[in-house]
């Protein structure tokens, strides 16, 4: 049997659950260039309370993805008020440190509340397999490709044709010449961290109802969409999404050809060769002079 | 508009002797994507010269001092210094060479002094082994010495005295334009390219600053190529002014002779010339 | 400068003592482990702090000197004092060419590719099961200094790790305060001026970069020796974060600043043993506050307060002026 | 320029040159521990062009950053139209008519020319209006047409320079204050945007400039402010200083 | 000192932490029972807990705090065995017994530490007690291997594979995963083209339960069995109707059916609200290993816990525990279980070899 397109299946599907995964980081690196090592933990936070939303206040699916996104855009726009607000200008530094200790919190705090245990989030629908001829694939896997896709299309078409997506991309730009052009910048910084904090909690749980919650996924759920970001070109959903698919195709070519065992690797690779003959990523251009 | 070289005011300043040029540039060209920044330029620059580029906005200016100083890799064209072909080496090695040039858009280190900023240009005077860097000794102690003396030196000639010891960042935008000549000076270049250095300085500050720049000729540089929209400054003190309109050469000359063409007029002085 | 070089000297001094005069061998593991991450965190800073640029991936020098060390020791049976610099020298060469590629990034392109440069080192010794024993590990590596003096009590680790802390602040020291560091300054607070004034940035960058490799392979080479064993997790991000932590609280782009942030980190982290559970949210809320509350570290802080307390007298008088 | 053909009636500009439209008053604003305006007062006219003029680093830009809100003021007070905007964050003092073209430019170097232009005018919610005034601005400089669909990072010194001002202008502002309009721009040019500077003013809209070139700031302004070391040292109107050199070579040394 | 204090070091933090919790409520309540019994020579016993997140270095420092700071006259732990082989040397330094009821890697009783003792199986134990079982009642002809890619799931499938192929069994495939990795589809895919009629699988709960699952969702109907902490409430909940009629061999099962086992899940479901899993049952055992040798020693010096350790017989609730002369425990039962709505069923029981 050639198993090449279940491979490559496997690959796209796998892609886009990369891109969605990496969404919020998209925004909040990518655009805002806050280097957000607490991404993972919001992501993990997003199946931790779908979870418990689903579980214990008895929600389905979707009302429970709702009470989550909002719920995620308040705790976003408060780590931004509270805690990015002041470190914001003094270069990447405290940043960096910020969200090395905000994760750090995140993590142990909600190892504390829920324990380490996985977490089982019901899905929307069935489980069962799906056949589209030698392709296996799961309604819920269909389900969560498309949420991703209108997300990502979403999300794109928010910074590209919207006027708080020029006001976005200004106040990251210059915030002082955003201002005197009459953007609020400090709402515009909130907005946009709150925003990336939900994507990353809705891809969170969307995730979690297909594999499951778990306090301690973070840290790997950090370091793929770090690659992906990078990889598309920092702050490009076009390039994310591209980031994505390759990471999502080659891990899935390397593990079906070659091994399982170094699957990882694959990622960081192709970020060291891309970088290496494009400095600024696959999706980006250089407007810097001398 | 065609651009063409002014025929009769070649002769006036072409060298005297067949001495080498400091600078040579031939048929340097720009392009990005599909616009030209600068076609097919050359010109030259002798010892003991000050010239003037000037040129109207996106006429090529900066573009120049880019390619001369290795930031751009020119599309077309040589560059030669000091006789040797200089063209696509990299700015750090350029700048060892001996030629070394200011920024348009206002570049120092922010965190350090006045101080310090010029003292760091003073990295070539004090460059050493490695060896010598984890075990000095006397030479290395005494080039350190010299670095500082002369940096204090050069932030006085440049008039930032008073701000000696502040911090980079809490300087006026137009203290800053002096800091970064300061700087440039101290890395004693032996060709001296300054972009804009004037912007920011009111008539009076431009004036002092102009006697000053001409001090330095013989002094501390060789010859010194400035980019200048202050008209006064330029022509008082240029030897030769140069001429740019969208990239290629449109004249070229003594100032008299340039405040005196009529396509300069047209295309760069306006209304300042009539 | 010479405040800085004579609050080092006194430090080294007083810690040379410190075996004699304390007893409790706990005491002496936490000095041990302070020191150690005071070597790894001055090597980041170097980095860090001169280079200017983030580097996420300072984990592969101290895994590679690890597992340098670890190696020589088991297969060949080589003494410490051949090792750890030899895990030295082979950071280096690997600072070496991990630099001569990542060092043409900047910014967030150079964080994320050194960070993948220490990932796939760990993902190779992970799995590369003939050479590393894979996630195995390589365990029981010696503890012979040289000849047949081994090592046996902690006060005789104290002073090796004493000694690569002597050599690695010696090397910072001379570095930093000399026209090479000043060129890794101006390169990294601003790289159009730095070439225009005959710097060339790679290279410098390499020279810091490359230097801090080899401080980090020292560390790692003693890491090796002192828990006796070496595996995968040495390059994980978990180092990377506690390096991060010591070298920003302290104050990146000071000498001292990582050494004081190497020893409040880990006395801190083994005081929070008291909360138990609560352990390390509370640490994840102190590395927090410290960020908002110092946030250029203890010594910006207290650089701070020393230009305050120098300002106060002009600022006084300008009020009486304004009055 | 074309724009010359909507030149100033002398009549609409006597009927402006009244009250005040702007009054500062012992204005006083540090950089963190250094004070760099030790009670600045200063008043402008509806309609009226002032110049700010004095040596570098005397507080000229601090004034401006701190009528604009960028800066906050330690004391004093500022009024616009009768209305107190000091310690307003910068958003608002933009939406109640005031625009600042700052200096070193400050385009957003990675969004073409055409978005700069229309951002800068967020405020204004009508499509076709925002279009109007992009059309506007490309008129005004037919430079920024040709090079729309460019990154403004990647443009001339000059370049930016006139996109900055066209950007400010965008949200057709009561008050415009301009910080050196005419750094980098060539001669010509400089003559040009001079000329934006005074039809814009024609049209009612006052203006607060910064402007190292003595001979281009007091030929569009009918008054200047001498700022010296964080001081308003003296007012004089602009025919009194240009015939009197040695008097400003006095205000201006420093 | 008025109690007798036993150090135990576990991963509570980190991606194992869930594991590592289980063998602290396993000790806890085993301390609790001791302690209701009168704790041993006339003192309660105390168990200090420390975080060595199963590393090495973090591991080290916890003990040097145990043994410096606290003063325990016995170590239990290491959960990973890499943290396990750093923290030995550093028993045999302080002349410390350390006890561990997880670390599965064979070598370490291997290096002639008299201090250390091993209250679990080895795989090498599992693999040969239950082979035979495996080939012969579930008819497996060929079969394809896959384990989490560290020492314990490599080890699993080695020794697995060994004594299968003994038997005649084909292998046909063999991959490892990294700990954490989430979706198995390419893996899966290889499996299917492989057509395997039983996967074994070394994992934990959290790999083992996607993975588990997954299988389903491909519409793969192979037979599957494994080694890991398959037989727990959690596993079943959290892999849902997938984990019907799988297989796991396991040291522990809560449905084991002896009266000790049954006063034991008992009295844990009391105090967690859950049923003993195979790392609960561990560090239960330890424990008790641990306080039984002191009270036989009759102090706490550490020489007399040493030897008093190297004779133990304890009986635990899966059976009973005695050391060899290099700290490997055997004696004890090993069961073969299969899911059946929703519950651990054992169909098979075998006591657990000394190594020869
Ligand atoms: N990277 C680039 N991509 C596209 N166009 C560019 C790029 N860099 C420069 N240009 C264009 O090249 C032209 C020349 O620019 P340059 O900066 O050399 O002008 P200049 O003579 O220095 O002008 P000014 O006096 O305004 O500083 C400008 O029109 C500019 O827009
Ligand atoms: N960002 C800043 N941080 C600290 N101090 C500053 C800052 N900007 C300006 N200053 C200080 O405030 C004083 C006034 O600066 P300002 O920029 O207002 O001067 P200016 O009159 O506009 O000068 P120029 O003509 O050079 O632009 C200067 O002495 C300067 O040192
Ligand atoms: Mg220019
Ligand atoms: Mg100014």
């Amino acid at each position: 049997m050639d198993l090449f397109p279940q491979f490559l299946a496997n690959g796209l599907v796998m892609g886009v659950f990369y891109a969605l995964s990496a969404l919020g980081l998209t925004l909040i690196f990518g655009l805002m260039r806050v280097v957000n090592f607490a991404h993972g933990e919001f992501y993990m936070l997003g199946g931790v309370s779908g979870w418990f939303v689903t579980n214990y206040l008895g929600l389905d699916f979707f009302s429970g993805l709702i009470v989550v996104a909002a719920f995620m855009a308040a705790v976003g726009w408060l780590v931004d008020r509270f805690l990015i607000e002041r470190v914001r200008g003094q270069g990447e530094e405290p940043g960096i440190l910020l969200t090395i200790g905000l994760s750090i919190f995140l993590v142990n705090g909600t190892l504390l509340l829920v324990g380490p245990a996985p977490m089982k989030v019901a899905g929307a629908v069935a489980e069962g397999p799906l056949f589209f001829g030698p392709i296996a694939v799961t309604k819920l896997r269909l389900l969560a490709v498309a949420v991703g896709i209108a997300l990502i299309v979403g999300a794109h078409l928010l910074i590209r044709r919207t006027r708080l997506g020029a006001a976005m991309r200004a106040t990251f730009q210059d915030p002082m010449a955003a201002s005197l052009a009459g953007i609020r910048t400090g709402h515009v910084y909130a907005a946009t961290f709150a925003l990336g904090c939900t994507l990353a909690a809705l891809s969170g749980m969307l995730l979690a109802s297909i594999y499951s919650a778990q306090a301690s996924v973070g840290g790997l759920i950090s370091l793929k969409s770090f690659v992906v970001v990078i990889l598309g070109g920092m702050g490009s959903f076009a390039g994310a999404i591209a980031g994505g698919l390759l990471l999502g195709v080659a891990e899935a070519m390397w593990g079906g050809y070659v091994s399982m065992g170094m699957v990882d690797v694959i990622g960081f690779v192709l970020v060291i060769l891309i970088l290496l003959f494009r400095p600024q990523g696959l999706f980006s251009i250089r407007t810097e002079r001398a | 508009m065609t651009a063409t070289t002014e025929p009769t005011t070649e002769p006036t300043v072409e060298p005297a002797t067949d001495r080498q040029p400091l600078l040579r540039a031939d048929d340097l060209t720009m392009t990005f994507g599909g616009i030209t920044a600068v076609k097919d330029f050359s010109f030259h620059i002798e010892p003991g010269e000050i010239v003037g580029l000037i040129g109207p906005n996106g006429a090529g200016k900066t573009t120049c001092f880019n390619m001369l100083t290795g930031f751009y890799a020119p599309s077309n064209g040589r560059v030669r210094f000091k006789g040797q072909d200089i063209t696509n080496r990299k700015p750090h090695a350029i700048a060892r060479l001996g030629l070394v040039r200011s920024f348009q858009k206002t570049n120092v280190m922010k965190r350090l002094t006045v101080f310090e900023n010029v003292l760091t240009g003073h990295y070539m005077a004090s460059r050493q082994s490695l060896l010598a860097t984890f075990f000095p000794g006397e030479a290395v102690r005494r080039a350190e010495r010299e670095a500082r003396e002369s940096a204090a030196a050069i932030v006085e000639t440049m008039g930032l005295a008073q701000r000696m010891n502040a911090p980079a960042h809490l300087l006026s935008c137009g203290e800053l334009r002096l800091l970064e000549v300061a700087v440039a000076l101290a890395a004693k270049p032996s060709l001296l390219m300054l972009d804009e250095p004037a912007a920011g300085l009111n008539s009076h500050e431009a004036g002092t600053f102009g006697a000053v720049l001409k001090t330095l000729i013989g002094r501390s540089i060789d010859a010194l190529l400035i980019v200048e929209h202050n008209m006064d400054l330029v022509m008082s003190v240029s030897d030769r002014i140069v001429v740019l309109n969208f990239g290629r050469k449109l004249a070229e000359g003594r100032p008299a002779e340039i405040i005196e063409n009529r396509q300069v007029a047209e295309a760069y002085l306006g209304k300042a010339a009539a | 400068m010479t405040l800085e070089r004579n609050i080092l000297l006194a430090l080294l001094a007083g810690a040379a003592l410190l075996p004699f005069a304390v007893t409790d061998q706990y005491i002496l593991h936490l000095a041990i482990m302070a020191l150690f991450y005071a070597v790894l965190a001055s090597s980041l800073n170097l980095v860090v702090g001169y280079v200017g640029e983030f580097s996420l991936g300072h984990t592969a020098f101290l895994g590679t000197g690890a597992y340098t060390a670890a190696l020589l020791s088991t297969q060949a049976g080589l003494p410490m004092w051949v090792t750890i610099p030899l895990a030295g020298l082979v950071s280096a060469v690997f600072g070496f060419a991990i630099g001569a590629i990542t060092l043409r990034l900047q910014g967030p392109y150079f964080v994320i590719v050194t960070l993948s440069f220490a990932e796939v080192l760990r993902i190779v010794a992970n799995n590369w099961i003939a050479v590393t024993n894979g996630p195995m590990g390589l365990a029981g590596v010696g503890q012979t200094l040289f000849g047949d003096v081994t090592v046996t009590d902690k006060a005789g680790f104290f002073l090796i790790v004493l000694g690569i802390a002597a050599v690695a602040l010696y090397l910072s020291y001379r570095f930093v305060y000399s026209n090479a560091g000043r060129a890794a300054v101006a390169v990294r607070e601003n790289r159009y001026v730095a070439q225009s004034i005959g710097v060339d940035p790679f290279g410098t960058a390499m020279q810091a970069f490359v230097l801090g490799a080899f401080l980090a392979g020292l560390a790692g080479g003693f890491y090796a020796h002192y828990i006796s064993f070496v595996g995968p997790e040495v390059f994980r991000f978990a180092f990377m974060a506690t390096m991060i932590i010591m070298v920003l609280l302290g104050g990146k782009g000071t000498l001292i600043g990582p050494l004081a942030g190497a020893v409040i980190v880990t006395v801190l982290e083994e005081y929070l043993r008291e909360v138990q559970e609560l352990r390390l949210t509370l640490f994840g809320l102190i590395v927090m506050a410290i960020v908002l509350f110092l946030p250029n570290g203890l010594m910006g802080f207290i650089a701070l307060r020393r230009e305050q307390q120098a300002a106060k007298p002009t600022l006084n008088a300008a009020k009486e002026r304004t009055v | 320029m074309t724009l010359l053909s909507e030149s100033p009636s002398p009549s609409a500009i006597a009927q402006a040159v009244d009250a005040p439209v702007l009054a500062v008053e012992g204005l006083h604003v540090a950089y963190g521990s250094t004070a760099a305006l030790h009670g600045v007062s200063l008043d402008v006219r509806a309609g009226e062009t002032v110049a700010l003029i004095g040596a570098n680093g005397a507080g000229k830009s601090t004034i401006l950053r701190a009528i604009s809100g960028l800066l906050k003021a330690r004391s004093g007070t500022i009024t616009w139209n009768g209305k107190s905007i000091a310690n307003l964050p910068a958003d608002r003092i933009v939406a109640a008519g005031i625009a600042h073209c700052p200096e070193e430019r400050h385009v957003w170097p990675n969004m073409t020319v055409q978005e700069n232009i229309a951002l800068g005018a967020y405020l204004c919610r009508s499509r076709e209006e925002v279009q109007r005034r992009i059309g506007m601005a490309f008129h005004r400089f037919p430079r920024l047409r040709e090079r729309s669909r460019q990154m403004a990072g990647t443009l001339s010194g000059g370049e930016q320079q006139m996109l900055a001002i066209a950007r400010a202008l965008m949200s057709e502002p009561r008050l415009l204050m301009l910080d050196e309009p005419s750094l980098g721009l060539s001669p010509k040019m400089a003559d040009e945007v001079f000329d934006v500077v005074r039809s814009v003013n024609a049209h009612g809209v006052t203006v607060l400039l910064v402007e190292q070139n003595i001979h281009n700031a007091l030929g569009v302004a009918s008054r200047a402010y001498v700022v010296k070391t964080g001081r308003i040292t003296a007012s004089r109107p602009s025919a009194e200083l240009r015939g009197d050199p040695d008097l400003l070579r006095a205000y201006l040394g420093g | 000192q008025d109690t007798v204090r036993i150090g135990l070091v576990q991963p509570l933090t980190g991606s194992v932490a869930y594991n590592g919790k289980s063998v602290v409520e396993g000790a806890r309540l085993a301390v609790e029972e001791m302690n209701a019994a009168g704790g041993v020579l006339g003192k309660k016993i105390e168990l200090i807990v420390e975080d060595g997140q199963c590393t090495p270095a973090n591991s080290v420092n916890a003990v040097e705090k145990l043994v410096q700071k606290d003063k325990v006259v016995t170590l239990v732990g290491a959960f990973c065995s890499s943290a396990t082989a750093a923290i030995m040397p550093v028993a045999q330094k302080y002349k410390l017994p350390l006890i561990t009821g997880v670390s599965s890697k064979a070598s370490l009783t291997e290096q002639g530490n008299p201090y250390f003792f091993r209250a679990a199986e080895t795989d090498a134990l599992m693999a040969e007690a239950f082979a035979k079982i495996l080939a012969n009642d579930l008819k497996l002809t060929k079969v394809a291997y896959i384990g989490v890619n560290d020492d314990w799931g490599r080890g699993g499938v080695e020794e697995f594979s060994r004594d299968l192929t003994a038997l005649g069994v084909k292998t046909v495939l063999t991959e490892y995963f990294d700990h954490g990795a989430t979706d198995f589809f390419t893996l899966l895919t290889k499996l299917r083209a492989a057509k395997p009629d039983g996967v074994f699988v070394a994992a934990e709960t959290q790999d083992g339960s996607i993975l588990v699952k997954q299988i389903r969702e491909m519409g793969l109907d192979t037979k599957v069995f494994g080694v890991g902490s398959w037989a727990t409430a959690d596993f079943i909940n959290l892999t849902g109707e997938a984990a019907e009629g799988i297989h796991a061999a396991v040291p522990y099962a809560s449905s084991m059916d002896t009266p000790r086992n049954q006063t034991f899940v008992q009295k844990y479901q009391a105090k967690y609200g859950i049923k003993p899993g195979k790392y609960g049952a561990a560090g239960y055992n330890a424990l008790n290993i641990a306080g039984q040798a002191i009270a036989r020693a009759g102090g706490t010096d550490a020489e007399a816990i040493r030897a008093s350790l190297a004779k133990t017989s304890y009986e635990a609730p899966n059976g009973v525990y005695k050391f060899t002369d290099k700290g490997q425990a055997y004696g004890f039962d090993a069961v073969l279980v299969r899911i059946e709505k929703g519950e651990p069923k054992v169909i098979a029981s075998t006591p657990v070899d000394a190594p020869h």
